[in-house]
């Protein structure tokens, strides 16, 4: 079985690939699909944990998180229909309605 | 069979009353006719008036529930009163706020008491994912409410920045509780907190720390993280940013202060040294960015900014005062800033939100009472005695001075100056410039003038005699043992 | 000639009195009349209500003057005035041989001043002010003079100099006359500095060996506490005060302006009894001033430098007034002269001659201005003699006097200070000779004015001339008395009265020539400006053009007043200018608002960081986490 | 009786915010009534003030914040004794004299009976964070008076008077809590209480920075030589009751909190202290006399000359002998009692004419005889003339510093000197000269009210001036406990004042 660290260290990219995502992409819902993976690579590394360590809680909290992730996305994509049928875009650049 | 587990109800009960209020709330809404929407208020404030009761009555127990994830201690309770404190105020203000902007009163009631369950259910947490439950209930419920009123742009925006950035920083946090359980080998903060003692930290655990530091600080708005709030702030309806100004920031440092000072209290030297950081960078920050400001209601963002960073303070000065400082100051902040908006939103017309500087001008010998309340709220947050206020800020600062941190305290102090500049800056315009903004006849609005009645008589009664209010703090601090 | 001045037996007789507080209350509730009643009962009141009070008090006086115990003295304690810590100051009136002599000289002249006035203030409305002040004026004379400590004497030492601010200004209307009051009051509060200082030093250092006290008497008792050296210091100090009250070299400047006041105002304030106030504290102390020589050499020397140097500007002045102030300044150096040699009986005989034939000089020239229709320039006036016979023959009596004819009151005082000044130990031959000269000088000045004024054909305007008349009764008797005391002063037994104080008088046996040469140097003097101004005015006019630059520089003063404005007035307003200007209004707001500002400045920039762009705010959050991790992995 | 005194006011002010708006002539005379009821009342502490005992009498103790071991806990001693009653003398003057203000009547009346309470309970708090709470209270009413009844820049003046002295305050309140931890580390107990405080041995280093920050927060107040610009800001745009109220008893709160507070606490910092704040206040005497010279404006001389009495006082105070303390306190009461009159008497005029320009007058003699006499005395009694109140005080002060220092003592007198000039020469084109503007013409003179407000302040100027043992015996034993206090050097035994026993020789009566 891989060592505890490949898994540890597969999730940490996948964690800062979601965060570059977050940070350079245009498009509101790439940025929510970003996201969407941030927390998925934290699912990867809670199950490998759970296994290391023999315990199921972390196999447990990975449920938790989905359920979390699927209410976030319900919502999250309501809020951004909602953006866009006002401003007719989503682009994060010309959200700047209140600044300073 | 599967037989079901013993659960402990009782410590359940503060969550389930708003729960189910919620949804009593959601039902009786389908039925009723427009004009009769503020029953629904009235039926909320009912809800939570019990459940500050049942909370007052549960203060002296300690009994954990679900073996260990959930508790039901003093401390979790005395902050489910500040929630039932912070939601009745906003439900007394939404009422007629509603009229002059077009919210649908059904969802927006329901969602704030679905915010409430979620801080009660964090402010009793023991364990990493009911915290974090907890959050996630909250915070999806308050991303919605900021962008409750659809017409306006601003709301919308505000949702979606909240949203984006609340997802976002609870990436971290999750990543944060991964590591922790990596390092410690569970999720129950007790064998937490007896893993730490034992071994102290390892650079995981650390890592782990530094990640629950930086999702707490969105929460809290501490200085990094601070940069939505004041975006936020200013879009989402008024009584909507003083449930976020006060619930959120409540239920975030009950989470916060549980797990760091009770939890991860053995390696207090590792953290503090960040937190020393953040409690500067986000006083200063706040204080001055507000003195540039003209709309009071982007102004009261930054301070509540500022005031984040006085509560950070008390962190930092850890266990003796610092936890007790800390709720005790949640409860004079959520008083003030409760009030603070309660006045914003007074002045406001249907159509004009009036908010700027020169809203107020000439409102001191025009409307003499609402004026008064609010010089009580502004020298009270400036922390001008005798004002709860000046009491809070006194309690945090001879806790760091105690604990031995002195330039924290000399610059916190500092900054106080500097906030009194853009507090009195509201009573130079209220009472020392001339105006004609006519705001509606406060007679006209009781639930409102009861609303910013409360928050005064509290700012001033808790900080003229405020020896019980603080003995009940340091109690219900010293439960969590 | 040694100083075997009174020990301690002076002091066992002091007689615990209850009258004495009041000489100087009679004068106060003067003021008070007329203060709150002067204007309702109108002039006539004043006029018996103010001279009246003074001669109670004179009254007064003279029973202390009986009553007085052979070389002892009275005693009146009132009340405890100051006490803290280890300073405590009574309340307390005194008087002894020195006080009885001048609250005698103060009440006595003082009176007749008063009388004088009613005369010559006859046409001015506001008659009570004026009496209010000129009695405030002789209360605080008479506390200066029987104050029993030295906090006492210098209560009446400001109180004098704020009377006599108030009586030179007392036309406020006219700017100029309001500034001369302001420049004595303050010259005055220069010397007032200086004393203050003395006396501070003095109580401290009498403090060193446990001795706390302002009294004279226990000051006298315990002069042995204070050591050589600090006595000098303390001497100079009270001299820089006595200066800037009797008018001294550096401080003089302000008495040729004070002549700015009614003219009864400088006969009262500026003759007879302030400007003496300086040589009555140093006679006072003379037990102090006897330890340190120096101290007392310094003293003699500006004494006789004043004397000379006023006596050259009084040489060539045409104000009739200015002429006998320059000669009141030079008088007083001699009386500074006297004491500085140790011949305090003859200093303070000098005092009493000079206050009577000064006061009649002023009255005179009062008189004279009075008749001339306020006219105060000598060369505008001239035959006088005929037309005003009283004031002629008194003003000629009193010249006679002040020149040191034989026979008259001025002769005795002011040869004894010549004779002591040559036959003294701390005297010296130098001394004499600038005395004599300036013996010689006086003689010439005042007879000069004499014969300007009152011989010849009178040069003023047609209906000036119409106008002169001989003053009213009320104005030519006190003239009279006057005259008679300046002959009558010579022959008082002062010398001998004054013994128990000052210690026996032994008369200076000196060589016939020094003895007799002032005074045919003054008759000299005389008998010159007899020549030069009756016999052939063209001399003078020509003398005049030949030394025209010796001539305008006496007469504008040497321009001492231009100096001192510029080197001191012009500088302090200059730099307190700067200060207001840069120091307040730049340096310290400038920080002030300074800090305030970049406050803001930084608050505007902080602001930009929130342009509203969501991922810009993801970024910070991710500068932020990258930061604590950074932290963490080092 | 001390209660009383100080909320009393308090009270009233509540009452008046319920009377109605339009009965401004009832609210001034209810204002009235209560401030002389106060003075009455604290006539009573006068009275009955035991001038035997150096410790605080009227005390009176009751817990507040048990958990910081907080009490209500106020007494008076001999130096607050008689600044409370100047408090309470000033107050009634100042009301009265404020008949002829017409904007918002009820708020200026509330907001001056507040001051006074706050005034009041800062002089009489013996628990350091009481005394911290009424210390912040003062503030806020007179921030008011300024910012709304005041002149042109009244907002940057208020602001900046509020701002100024909040930053030395919030200092002094860090120390205030270093000082209770620190008492809880020796005694083990956490106590605000300032005669247990007294008691505390603190290190001299710990000392210097501790004293420098309840000093800063002082020295603003005084205000000392570099903290002084608020001042004339302050005073030029406060109406005329708050000036008088500003000069007369908020300056004096600084060189109270001094005496009470910075030296008794921290002795060795203070005698550290004792070169830098000698000198600050001689440069400041002849900074504040140099200043006030060449200022256009009547209010602006006056603060400025106010600059220069104050640092007379604080001259006095840290010469550390009987002599400098009794007199710096005995100034304190007259600086009140003069500079108050000379700020009635330039309200008297501003309301006339409405111009603080000394050039706008001149000649007033002839107009307002008795207007100009009663300047005449006050000025004199402020330059200090022997046989008025001023001179009493500054005697005692040179004799103290004298004592103490020297050229200290040398500089102060010429202090003295550069007092009369300003004085005499503002008095000289104001009151003396021609009557050249024409509005100068129709200046009607006093008042009956006008004369009512002086004749008090005259009659204290003359009697504290002839007959001031009442007085100074009065302050004799808490002068001389605080002395002790101050010599003690760390040594925390209570020494008892050991001076030899003068020999008091005075010659037989």
């Amino acid at each position: 079985m891989a060592p505890i660290s490949y898994h540890l260290i597969l999730s940490g990219i996948l964690f800062t690939i979601g965060v570059m995502g977050v940070l350079l992409r245009r498009n509101t819902i790439i940025i929510f699909m970003a996201i969407e993976l941030m927390l998925n690579a934290v699912n990867l590394s809670f199950v490998a944990l759970a296994r290391h360590l023999g315990s199921m809680d972390g196999q447990l909290i990975v449920l938790f998180v989905m359920a979390v992730a699927a209410a976030e996305a319900a919502v999250g994509l309501a809020i951004i229909l909602m953006v866009f049928r006002n401003k007719e875009t989503i682009n994060a650049d010309e959200l700047k309605l209140m600044r300073w | 069979m599967i037989k079901l587990p013993p659960v402990n109800w009782l410590s359940l009960l503060p969550a389930i009353i708003p729960a189910f209020t919620g949804i009593l709330v959601l039902c009786w809404d389908l039925g009723m006719k427009n004009e009769e929407r503020h029953r629904l208020a009235w039926l909320g404030i009912l809800g939570l008036a019990i459940t500050a009761v049942v909370s007052f009555c549960l203060l002296g127990r300690n009994e954990p529930a679900f073996n260990g994830s959930y508790t039901l201690d003093s401390y979790a309770m005395f902050f489910n009163l500040i929630f039932c404190l912070a939601g009745i105020l906003t439900f007394l203000m939404s009422i007629q706020y509603l009229h002059t902007s077009d919210i649908h009163a059904g969802e927006y009631y329901a969602l704030i008491l679905f915010a409430i369950v979620g801080m009660v259910v964090m402010a009793a947490a023991t364990d990493l994912v009911n915290i974090f439950l907890g959050l996630e209930t909250m915070s999806i419920a308050v991303y919605v409410l900021a962008g409750i009123w659809r017409q306006r742009l601003q709301s919308n925006e505000a949702a979606l920045k909240y949203f984006l950035l609340g997802a976002f920083a609870s990436g971290f946090l999750l990543y944060g509780i991964a590591l922790l359980y990596g390092a410690t080998g569970s999720i129950q903060l007790g064998k937490i907190a007896m893993h730490v003692n034992e071994h102290g930290a390892s650079t995981i655990l650390l890592i782990g720390v530094a990640m629950l530091i930086v999702g707490f600080g969105f929460k809290v708005a501490a200085a990094p993280f601070h940069v939505w709030t004041p975006d936020v702030y200013e879009g989402a309806p008024t009584t909507i940013t003083a449930f976020m100004a006060v619930g959120v920031k409540a239920a975030a440092f009950a989470a916060f202060a549980r797990v760091f000072l009770h939890t991860l209290g053995g390696i207090h030297g590792q953290w503090e040294g960040i937190l020393w950081v953040l409690a500067v960078l986000t006083m200063t920050v706040g204080n001055i960015t507000a003195l540039v400001q003209n709309n009071v209601k982007r102004m009261l963002a930054y301070s509540s900014i500022a005031h984040a960073g006085y509560l950070l303070v008390a962190m930092v000065a850890g266990k003796e005062l610092g936890g007790a400082a800390l709720m005790y100051y949640l409860v004079a902040y959520g008083l003030m800033n409760l009030g603070a908006f309660g006045v914003i939103i007074a002045v406001g017309r249907r159509g004009e939100p009036n908010e700027e500087f020169a809203d107020f001008a000439g409102l001191g010998f025009r409307y003499p009472l609402l004026a008064l309340a609010m010089t009580v709220f502004m020298l009270s947050l400036t922390g001008i005695p005798p004002l709860v206020g000046f009491v809070g800020k006194f309690y945090i600062f001879s806790a760091a001075v105690k604990a031995g941190y002195l330039w924290l305290a000399v610059i916190g102090v500092l900054n106080s100056v500097i906030s009194a500049y853009y507090y009195i800056r509201v009573i130079v315009s209220m009472y020392m410039h001339e105006g004609d903004k006519v705001p509606e006849k406060l007679s006209a609005r009781p639930a409102l003038a009861v609303a910013i009645l409360i928050a005064a008589v509290g700012t001033i009664w808790l900080g003229v005699f405020p020896s019980a209010s603080m003995a009940l703090s340091r109690l219900s601090f010293l439960a969590l043992g | 000639m040694e100083h075997a001045h009174a020990t301690a037996q002076a002091l066992s007789l002091s007689l615990s009195v209850s009258y004495l507080r009041y000489i100087p209350l009679f004068p106060l509730l003067g003021v008070l009349f007329n203060i709150f009643l002067g204007h309702r009962l109108g002039r006539k009141a004043v006029n018996i209500v103010s001279p009246g009070m003074v001669f109670l008090s004179f009254l007064v006086s003279l029973h202390a003057f009986w009553n007085l115990p052979e070389g002892g003295r009275l005693v009146d304690t009132m009340w405890l005035w100051i006490s803290s810590g280890t300073l405590h100051v009574d309340f307390a009136l005194q008087v002894d041989q020195l006080s009885a002599m001048m609250i005698l000289v103060v009440t006595g002249v003082g009176f007749l001043i008063h009388v004088y006035s009613t005369g010559y203030m006859a046409h001015d409305h506001d008659v009570a002010r004026y009496f209010a002040y000129l009695n405030l004026f002789t209360a605080s004379m008479l506390l200066l003079v029987l104050g029993e400590n030295l906090l006492l004497l210098f209560v009446g030492w400001e109180g004098v100099g704020l009377c006599s601010y108030l009586l030179i200004g007392f036309w406020y209307t006219d700017d100029e006359k309001a500034s001369a009051g302001k420049k004595a009051f303050i010259v005055n509060r220069v010397g007032d500095a200086g004393f203050l200082l003395g006396l501070f030093l003095l109580f401290w250092t009498l403090g060193e060996s446990n001795v706390w006290t302002l009294s004279f008497s226990t000051i006298q008792q315990h002069i042995a506490a204070v050591p050589a050296e600090v006595a000098t210091v303390i001497c100079l100090l009270l001299f820089v005060g006595a200066a800037g009250k009797s008018a001294q070299i550096p401080l003089y400047v302000w008495l040729p302006d004070a002549m700015a006041g009614p003219t009864p105002v400088s006969a009262l304030i500026h003759a007879a009894t302030m400007v003496t106030a300086g040589i009555y504290m140093i006679a006072r102390l003379n037990f102090l001033y006897a330890l340190s020589p120096t101290a007392l050499s310094v003293v003699a020397t500006v004494g006789a430098a004043t004397a000379f140097f006023a006596a050259t500007i009084g040489l060539v002045q045409t104000d009739i007034k200015k002429v006998l102030a320059y000669s009141t300044v030079s008088q007083l150096g001699y009386m500074f002269l006297a004491l500085g040699v140790g011949a305090y009986t003859a200093g303070v005989f000098h005092l009493m001659t000079h206050a009577f034939f000064k006061a009649l000089l002023f009255l005179g020239a009062g008189s004279v201005i009075h008749g001339m229709s306020d006219e105060q320039d000598i060369t505008k006036m001239g035959g006088l003699k005929s037309k005003m016979p009283v004031t002629f023959w008194t003003f000629f009596i009193a010249c006679l006097a002040i020149a040191g004819v034989p026979g008259l009151s001025g002769f005795f005082s002011k040869d004894l200070i010549l004779e002591e000044a040559y036959a003294s130990p701390l005297g010296s031959p130098m001394l004499w000779l600038v005395g004599t000269i300036g013996a010689g000088m006086t003689a010439f000045y005042m007879f000069r004015l004499l014969f300007v004024t009152f011989f010849g054909e009178n040069r003023a305007s047609h209906e000036v001339q119409h106008h002169i008349h001989e003053s009213p009764a009320s104005m030519t008797v006190p003239l009279a008395i006057l005259a008679v005391l300046s002959i009558v002063g010579g022959y008082f037994p002062l010398l001998h009265f004054l013994s128990p104080l000052f210690g026996e008088h032994h008369e200076p046996h000196v060589a016939p020539l020094i003895k007799y040469l002032p005074t045919v140097v003054g008759l000299g003097g005389i008998a010159l400006a007899y020549v030069m101004y009756v016999l052939n005015p063209a001399i003078a006019d020509n003398m005049a053009r030949g030394l025209s630059a010796f001539h305008k520089l006496l007469f504008n003063k040497y321009y001492i007043d231009e100096i001192y404005d510029a080197v001191i007035v012009r500088p302090i307003v200059g730099m307190s200018n700067w200060l207001w200007k840069v120091w307040d209004a730049i340096v310290i707001d400038g920080t002030v608002n300074g800090a305030a500002h970049t406050m803001e400045a930084n608050g505007s920039l902080l602001r930009l960081w929130q342009n509203g762009n969501v991922q810009n705010y993801a970024l910070s959050f991710l500068i932020g986490a990258m930061a604590i991790l950074g932290y963490y992995l080092w | 009786m001390v209660s009383a005194v100080i909320f009393l006011p308090l009270l009233a002010a509540v009452l008046l915010l319920f009377m109605a708006k339009e009965e401004e002539e009832l609210a001034r005379r209810f204002a009235l009534g209560v401030a002389l009821v106060t003075f009455v009342i604290s006539l009573g502490l006068l009275v009955n003030f035991d001038s035997s005992k150096a410790d605080f009498q009227f005390v009176e103790r009751v817990p507040w914040i048990a958990d910081f071991g907080i009490h209500y806990y106020v007494g008076v001693d001999g130096i607050s004794l008689f600044l409370v009653l100047l408090t309470t003398f000033l107050v009634p003057i100042v009301l009265l004299a404020s008949w002829d203000v017409h904007s918002r009547v009820k708020e200026y009346l509330f907001f001056f009976l507040m001051l006074e309470t706050g005034m009041l309970g800062a002089l009489v708090a013996l628990d350091l964070f009481l005394f911290y709470v009424f210390w912040e209270v003062m503030l806020i009413p007179m921030y008011f008076l300024i910012g709304v009844w005041g002149g042109a820049r009244r907002i940057y003046a208020a602001i900046k008077f509020l701002l100024y002295t909040m930053v030395g305050s919030l200092l002094m309140l860090v120390a205030i809590l270093y000082l209770a931890y620190l008492h809880n580390a020796q005694y083990g107990a956490v106590t605000f209480d300032l005669l247990q405080l007294y008691n505390l041995k603190i290190p001299e280093q710990t000392q210097l920075w501790l004293f420098a920050a309840f000093a800063l927060s002082f020295a603003i107040k005084v205000p000392l030589f570099p903290f002084h610009t608020w001042l004339p800001d302050a005073h030029v745009e406060a109406p005329t009751g708050g000036s008088v109220i500003l000069a007369g008893v908020l300056l004096k709160m600084g060189t109270y909190g001094f005496l009470r507070f910075a030296l008794p606490l921290f002795p060795d910092a203070a005698h550290a202290a004792v070169p830098t704040i000698m000198a600050l206040s001689v440069i400041g005497i002849i900074y504040g006399a140099l200043v006030a010279m060449v200022q256009p404006d009547l209010k602006k001389l006056v603060a400025y000359s106010s600059v220069s009495h104050l640092g007379f006082v604080m001259l006095g105070m840290f010469a550390f002998n009987m002599q400098g303390i009794a007199g710096s306190v005995y100034q304190m009461l007259n600086h009140g009692i003069s500079t108050g009159a000379l700020f009635l008497l330039v309200g008297v005029v501003y309301e006339r004419r409405h111009t603080r320009l000394i050039s706008d007058y001149g000649g007033l003699w002839k107009q307002m005889p008795v207007y100009a006499s009663v300047f005449l005395v006050t000025m004199l009694s402020s330059i200090g003339l022997p046989g008025l109140n001023g001179f009493v005080g500054e005697f005692l002060i040179m004799l103290g510093a004298f004592k103490a220092n020297v050229w200290a003592g040398a500089f102060a007198v010429s202090g003295v000197v550069l007092g009369a000039v300003y004085m005499l020469w503002m008095y000289q084109r104001v009151i003396f000269g021609e009557l050249k503007h024409e509005e100068n013409k129709k200046l009607t003179d006093l008042s009956p009210r006008e004369i009512a407000i002086f004749t008090p302040l005259l009659a204290l100027m003359l009697l504290m001036g002839l007959y001031p043992q009442p007085f100074l015996t009065r302050m004799e034993k808490s002068i001389e406990a605080t002395l002790a206090r101050v010599e003690r050097k760390t040594a925390v035994v209570q020494v008892e004042p050991v001076e030899p026993p003068p020999v008091q020789v005075v010659a037989e009566r």
